[in-house]
């Protein structure tokens, strides 16, 4: 068994961002679309963590706290829109709204 | 006095300063207006007579008097020729400097003794006008145009002369349109400054001219370094003085500026008696006299100044034979007078044209006032036609303006004869003199004598042909009017003894002769030269050579007396020779028995003349005679031989013709030019703007047309659904990964 | 004098207008009128401290500023003044001060606009004068334009904006003419000293080619002539003057216009000497053009704006003709005329936009007898019209004087020619004078005129006081310019000075008519002989 | 020892990410989200980042969690879409995702391989200071990352009103 190394946790996370990923790309639900964005976020802390450790350097973990920041205003603005948009046109569901539509 | 004669031309300024700010608004008063003007002439003729009696207690040698009050104009270094000797560089520095000696004495005089009387006799003739409105104004302008006349006699260099020079005509402008509701008056107002414009533009150019030859525009340094280093003939003194004689024209209303003189009798009465009859229009003889040593070195320009004033004087007095308006027969006679002193001039007699130009002031001043008077009198009417029989109404104005005619028409005794007199001697015996131009001059003084009898029995005499309402009022003017009448007139009479010619110098007046003699006095300026049969002036000539070395006025006379000497030597190129010199003793005799002749026929041509007037006006004839009689020539001379319509056809109108093509050029052609590249750009944006939308934008649509019309499959990818494009990105994502790892 | 002092002289408009931008509501209209003219007002008593402490005799720059700005293209802030730029600093103060006076009334609309560029305007004139940087010279160069544009486009006349794109693109393409004259210097200097610099002080030490000098002259000349106007460059003006309102036309006759000549002075003369010597005949008589056609195209303007633009045509042709005579007198005269057309013409159009104030026309023919009604408004414009005419004892008199006595130094020719601009000018102006002055009243309209108000005056006498004063006592504005010019003429003359190359005029002569015969006369032949060699001179030399 | 610990967290990290993904009823995936976001707090732990994992547990596990939840009561929708909660593009995504992550594991698997250092080599650095890097890490956040560190609060900030404006009525 080898030695807890920085793949290990560079491989979870990448899989962590697959999910994420399939997520965003396989809901219907608005909320649950964001949820996955949270999932591909925590991905992206997982590497800068692992780095940081790894490849002894804090500027790893104070990136990491930006980007929970980063997250949050984003969570609170998404779901903010999520509202307007429930009380706009009486759905989350993302196909209904298509106003890109070419 | 004399260190204070600088103060002469600013006691003006002071009239000019308190009536120019204050009449209007505070003061409100013709006494104290008319009182203050007048006071300070008289100061000023004060100031210039004290002056005049101390320069007459001085030896006749250093009778010269200079301050320079600041530095006016100094400027960087100038490169010039210096003295024909070789060439030199030099600052431009212009002094506000005045001179004081015998020539600008006897103007300082002449000015405001003249200008004092005129001022006073203008309380009265103005009293008309309002004085919060016209009267402070003209009294104003009056004092303005003495203190400019003092600058200009006063003035020790060119520049100094320019600038009473202009402002004497600025002043002249603004009191010839003095009535400026009427457009005649500001139309002749306009004439006349232009008219001098075009004489100051010869007058800049002499002066620069003189500047680069000398290298300095002080008379003093001038006239010594022209004596001293040219010759009779040299080519730059003649283009100079030429230049300057055209300026003199433009001032004197000679041919061929004069056109100005006679329209300028719009100006209230006064001021054609001060400035166009008895100052302004002399500065040009004075000028000529001022610079007499450039002129005497210049035959050519000589023989111009003599020719001009022989024309001016004939024509002038033609016209003036047929006119009726009284001031304008005045304004003529003055142009013809003014003709005389230039001929005076022009034949080298220079002393003889400033006692002429100090004569005529008196009895042509007179003369104005006189008509002034009368015209007041008679509410302003000027056709002497409508006039007549007026002594018995006016007999101190009759009596006065008697003896102003008897005066100007050289009735011997009276102050004209003496001095017209000297001019024809001269114009026949002069330096430069010639037969035909004293023939001339005796023909103007018969005609003179003519026309001023003509006016004298129309406006005196005869039975009246004013209408009942003018005549009732007719009376005789008040005392402020007639004292300086009366002044002058005693001034008309006794003023020619101060030059008795030579063949007169007989008991008494031989006495009085060798005490004052204005040709003596005149000569530190005029120099020996100046008078051709005086015994003494050769005497005194060379009683001036000793301080021919310094460089202060006298010494003028004292090189114009070592050209009289050089010329003893080589008689045939100085002119003097004919005159001056050891020839002059033993044809004395002849000289006295020729000027007696002369003397006897000029007298009885003008006492003719005064006859053939009484001959035709006196009788009561008809009074159109004379233009039955002789048609043709008198419709000539009643318009004035068409000169102004002359100059009218050719100069003026030809001159805004030349501004109104030259303007529709400037809008077609320049501007044009202008516009046409605005437009041509215009267009070509325009161009090119279609272009844009046809071809590119064409090209453009084109292509995105046909991208429309084939772009259903990417269409359909534009689902507008957020995941779609998500799918996009991973796929995108993939793809590059997929890149990373495999390539 | 400290360069503190001048720095503020020349940005405190800026600032005043910065100031006006953010402090002032639209609608304070009052308060926005005091505040301008209280500011201008301090900036030309300021301006006046810069007398004190002034060296009048040395050529040196004082008051200078340096420091880098853009050092990789070696530009810098490079400021200072001598005695030609500090006495055009002094007018420029002034008439700015009496064209923000004069604009109180006679501007109705967007006044707060109106006086921020009108400050704006003020800053980047002084700017001009101070500059030693070409780059910084441009640049100022080029604002001043910014702000005129907007006083004739939004206050003009009818015709507005066509006579400010006019005036816009005329002066744009002068001054990108300019630029590209002072690339190329740019790029010689490199080349010959190996340093990149933007110096102009730099460049008067430069000995180019006559070739380059050529080209690049053409350039100057080509921008300055726009801005002059020079004919036949000078359709612009009337336009501008015309449609711009009274400020504007003060500024642009008594501050704008002195640009192209001032430019002549700075730059081209010791710039490009050879290229100046032999472009001089040609420009000489262009000037000359320009004195008669402006003076006979004035004669017959009905309009009495466009008259009094006509008539600075042919002032300026005079100020060009001293210029281009190449000598230190010549030089002062046509310096002092500047100030002197600053003074009067700017006057005159004081004088024309009272009366449009009352009459809200500019035709001629409209007027009559104004003398009667309005007696201080025709003093005040008989002083304006005889400085501008040039009568002696005023101050137009000494500069023409000059210029004249200039011209005649260079060749007699010119002079004979240049003189009738006098004559000319006392047509027009006494004409003008007469039209509008003398005559009846016409009508009620003119008869119910009031006369000037205390403001009114209080813009007039100023410049009626400068212009006796400068008449009478010269020397002083005399002495200040006299080294600069010294400096520049020796600079394109060497050797006037010390003596070492002296060429007079070759004198004017008329043969005497009987005497001449003597031939061993020099004055009489010498002239005859100098003659021939000045002839050539007066046919312009293509390069 | 660590090794072993890793394992369990990742699995239930991933399985909880997994369920969170699957789940129809969003209640129950939030619930799920919640266990993986501990989960990595204890990642983090485990890298001794114990600041990060904290601010992890009370940002995520604590604030976003509940704003999650509070939406999803504001907009209770979730029985219509338990019957179909997929997108009709879940097969290729799903895929798609798969290949992604099978990729990117590749990538940093083969190229991490000398990443793998001795977590005790560097222990020194990242504890300069005893009981803990949360100092250093203020530290730096406090001098070096001020700036984005305001920066931050100002998004949060932003933020925050955003959200509010967008949530009011009547938008």
């Amino acid at each position: 068994m080898a030695t807890l190394g920085l793949n290990h946790y560079l491989l979870l996370s990448a899989l962590l961002f697959g999910i994420g990923v399939a997520g965003v790309l396989m809901r219907r639900n608005v909320i649950m679309v964001l949820m996955c964005l949270e999932l591909i976020f925590n991905a992206a802390n997982i590497n800068l963590v692992a780095v940081s450790r790894f490849r002894p350097d804090m500027t790893g973990q104070v990136f990491t706290i930006f980007t929970i920041a980063v997250a949050a205003a984003e969570v609170a603005i998404g779901l903010g829109l999520v509202i307007a948009m429930f009380r706009n046109s009486q759905t989350v569901n993302v196909d209904e709204i298509h106003l890109l539509k070419g | 006095m004399l260190e204070y004669f600088w103060l002469i031309p600013l006691v003006p300024l002071v009239g000019v300063v308190v009536n120019g700010l204050f009449a209007s608004r505070y003061i409100r008063s013709q006494l104290f207006t008319g009182v203050l003007a007048s006071g300070c002439m008289l100061v000023a003729f004060a100031i210039g007579l004290g002056s005049f009696v101390q320069l007459a207690g001085m030896p006749a040698a250093d009778r010269h008097v200079e301050i320079e009050l600041y530095d006016w104009i100094s400027t960087s270094l100038v490169h010039m020729h210096d003295n024909a000797t070789g060439v030199s560089a030099a600052p431009f520095n212009v002094p506000f400097g005045l001179q004081f000696d015998p020539l600008s004495a006897l103007m300082v005089l002449v000015v405001t003794g003249v200008g004092f009387l005129i001022h006073v006799y203008a309380i009265g003739y103005m009293k008309h006008d309002p004085p919060d409105k016209g009267f402070y104004r003209f009294f104003t302008y009056m004092n303005l145009f003495a203190s400019f006349m003092l600058i200009l006699v006063l003035g020790n260099s060119f520049a100094m002369m320019f600038i009473g020079w202009e402002g004497v005509g600025l002043c002249s402008f603004l009191l010839i349109g003095y009535y400026y509701q009427k457009k005649s008056a500001g139309d002749a107002a306009k004439k006349a400054f232009v008219a001098n414009r075009v004489g100051d533009a010869g007058f800049l150019i002499g002066m620069f001219t003189i500047f680069f030859t000398f290298g300095t525009l002080d008379y003093d340094q001038v006239f010594a370094a022209a004596a001293a280093n040219y010759q009779v003939g040299a080519g730059v003194i003649t283009f100079a003085t030429m230049m300057l004689l055209i300026g003199a024209t433009g001032k004197s209303a000679q041919i061929p500026l004069y056109v100005w003189l006679p329209d300028a009798m719009e100006g209230p009465t006064p001021v054609s008696a001060l400035i166009h009859a008895a100052t302004m229009v002399t500065a040009g003889v004075y000028m000529v006299v001022r610079s007499n040593v450039l002129f005497s070195l210049s035959p050519a320009t000589m023989t111009a100044v003599a020719v001009i004033g022989a024309l001016t004087a004939l024509m002038a007095a033609s016209i003036a034979m047929v006119q009726n308006d009284i001031k304008r027969v005045l304004a003529y006679s003055t142009v013809s007078q003014l003709g005389y002193m230039f001929l005076a001039c022009g034949v080298g007699a220079y002393a003889v044209g400033v006692f002429h130009l100090m004569t005529h002031a008196f009895f042509k001043a007179l003369l104005f006032m006189a008509a002034g008077s009368v015209m007041h009198a008679l509410h302003g009417e000027l056709d002497m036609w409508k006039m007549g029989n007026l002594r018995k109404y006016m007999p101190i104005t009759h009596k006065t303006f008697l003896v102003g005619t008897l005066a100007i028409a050289g009735v011997p005794g009276l102050a004209g004869f003496f001095s017209k007199d000297e001019i024809l001697w001269n114009a026949w015996a002069g330096p430069n003199g010639a037969p035909w131009l004293w023939a001339v001059g005796t023909l103007v003084a018969g005609m003179t004598a003519f026309y001023m009898t003509r006016m004298l029995i129309m406006v005196f005499y005869g039975d009246s042909r004013m209408d009942e309402h003018t005549e009732s009022h007719v009376h005789e003017n008040p005392h402020v009017m007639t004292a300086p009448l009366v002044v002058l007139a005693i001034l008309s009479i006794v003023g020619g003894y101060v030059g008795i010619p030579a063949n007169l110098q007989i008991g008494p007046l031989a006495a009085l002769h060798e005490r004052v003699d204005i040709v003596r006095w005149l000569e530190p300026v005029t120099g020996g030269h100046s008078e051709a049969t005086e015994d003494h002036g050769e005497a005194d000539a060379h009683a001036m050579l000793p301080q021919s070395d310094t460089l202060v006025g006298p010494a003028v006379g004292g090189e114009a007396a070592q050209v009289v000497a050089r010329a003893g030597d080589e008689p045939a190129i100085v002119l003097a020779a004919q005159e001056t010199g050891g020839a002059e003793q033993e044809h004395a005799e002849d000289h006295t028995a020729l000027e007696w002749t002369l003397m006897l026929i000029s007298t009885t041509v003008a006492l003719a003349g005064i006859g053939l007037a009484y001959q035709i006006y006196g009788r009561g004839k008809p009074v159109d005679e004379p233009a039955k009689r002789f048609g043709g020539l008198y419709s000539a001379m009643w318009n004035k031989y068409w000169v102004d319509e002359l100059y009218n056809a050719v100069f003026v109108n030809r001159a805004k013709d030349l501004g109104r093509a030259l303007w529709v050029f400037d809008d077609a052609v320049l501007d044009g030019t202008v516009n046409g590249v605005a437009e041509a750009t215009k267009q070509s944006a325009n161009a090119s703007n279609e272009f844009d939308g046809r071809v590119i934008d064409g090209t453009v649509n084109g292509v995105a047309n046909s991208v429309w019309s084939s772009s259903w499959v990417f269409r359909a990818l534009q689902t507008g659904m957020v995941q779609n494009y998500a799918l996009v990105i991973a796929i995108g994502a993939f793809v590059l990964v997929s890149a990373y790892l495999f390539l | 004098m400290s360069p503190t002092l001048l720095t503020l002289v020349v940005f405190l408009p800026a600032l005043g207008a910065l100031a006006i931008a953010l402090l002032f509501g639209k609608e304070r209209e009052n308060e926005i009128r005091w505040a301008a003219n209280i500011i201008l007002f301090a900036d030309f008593i300021l301006s006046l401290f810069l007398l004190r402490g002034f060296d009048f005799d040395t050529t040196e720059l004082q008051g200078v500023t340096r420091m880098e700005w853009i050092p990789t293209i070696g530009v810098e802030y490079f400021t200072g003044i001598d005695g030609m730029s500090l006495a055009l600093i002094l007018l420029t103060t002034m008439l700015g001060t009496i064209a923000c006076l004069s604009s109180w009334t006679y501007i109705g609309t967007r006044i707060k606009e109106y006086y921020v560029y009108l400050m704006i305007l003020q800053t980047g004139m002084l700017g001009v004068f101070i500059a030693f940087d070409f780059f910084l010279f441009y640049m100022f160069w080029e604002i001043m334009l910014v702000p005129m544009y907007f006083l004739i486009a939004i206050w003009g006349g009818k015709n507005r904006m066509y006579a400010a794109i006019k005036l816009f693109l005329y002066t744009l393409a002068g001054s990108v003419l300019m630029l590209v004259g002072i690339l190329a210097l740019y790029f010689y200097n490199h080349s010959v000293t190996g340093e990149w610099t933007t110096n102009i002080l730099a460049y008067y030490q430069l000995s180019i080619p006559s070739d380059l000098q050529w080209w690049a002259f053409l350039g100057f000349f080509l921008a300055f002539a726009i801005k002059v106007p020079m004919w036949p460059f000078h359709t612009w003006l009337p336009d501008a003057h015309v449609q711009a309102p009274t400020a504007g036309s003060v500024i642009l006759a008594g501050v704008l216009l002195k640009m192209g000549t001032y430019g002549f002075v700075r730059l081209s003369l010791p710039i490009l000497p050879e290229a100046s010597i032999q472009f001089a005949p040609m420009i000489a008589i262009l000037s000359i053009i320009a004195i008669l056609y402006g003076g006979l195209v004035a004669l017959m303007q009905k309009d009495w704006k466009s008259l009094v633009a006509y008539s600075s045509v042919s002032h300026m042709g005079f100020i060009t003709l001293g210029i281009f005579a190449l000598n230190p007198i010549g030089l002062q005269g046509a310096v002092i005329q500047m100030l002197n057309h600053g003074v009067s013409t700017s006057g005159l159009f004081l004088v024309v936009g009272l009366m449009y104030e009352r009459m809200h026309t500019r035709e001629i023919a409209a007027f009559s007898g104004l003398g009667k009604v309005m007696p201080v408004f025709a003093t005040l414009f008989a002083i304006m019209a005889l400085s501008s005419m040039g009568l002696p004892g005023l101050n137009g008199f000494i500069g023409e004087f000059l210029i004249l006595i200039g011209s005649f130094e260079w060749n007699p020719v010119y002079t004979y020619w240049a003189v009738w601009g006098i004559v000319l000018g006392a047509a027009y102006l006494l004409w003008l004078f007469q039209r509008v002055m003398f005559g009846e009243v016409k009508d009620d309209k003119i008869a119910a005129l009031n006369d000037l108000n205390l403001r009114e005056i209080a813009t007039l006498v100023p410049l009626a006081v400068l212009a006796v004063w400068m008449g009478l006592a010269p020397n002083a504005v005399l002495k200040t310019i006299e080294p600069p010019v010294n400096a520049i003429i020796e600079r394109v003359h060497p050797g006037y000075f010390d003596g070492s190359d002296i060429t007079p005029p070759p004198l004017p002569s008329i043969p005497g008519a009987q005497m001449a015969a003597d031939t061993e006369l020099e004055p009489v032949d010498e002239p005859l002989a100098a003659l021939p060699q000045s002839l050539p001179q007066v046919l312009p030399i293509e390069g | 020892m660590e090794i072993y610990a890793f394992y369990a967290i990742a699995a239930v990290v991933l399985s909880s990410a997994v369920l969170m993904v699957t789940s129809r009823n969003l209640v129950h995936s939030i619930v799920y989200m919640v266990i993986s976001f501990v989960a990595v707090g204890g990642l983090f732990i485990l890298l001794e980042a114990e600041f990060v994992a904290a601010v992890q547990i009370l940002v995520y596990a604590g604030g976003i969690v509940v704003l999650f939840l509070f939406v999803v009561m504001l907009v209770n929708v979730t029985e219509t879409y338990q019957v179909e909660f997929l997108h009709r593009q879940w097969l290729p995504a799903a895929v798609l995702s798969l290949i992604l992550a099978t990729q990117i594991g590749f990538l940093v698997w083969g190229n991490a391989g000398d990443l793998s250092a001795d977590p005790s080599a560097s222990a020194s650095v990242l504890r300069a200071v005893d009981g803990g890097n949360t100092e250093t890490l203020g530290m730096m956040l406090y001098t070096d990352y001020l700036l984005p560190f305001e920066v931050a609060s100002v998004l949060l900030l932003v933020a925050m009103i955003g959200a509010i404006y967008l949530s009011k009525k009547r938008v």
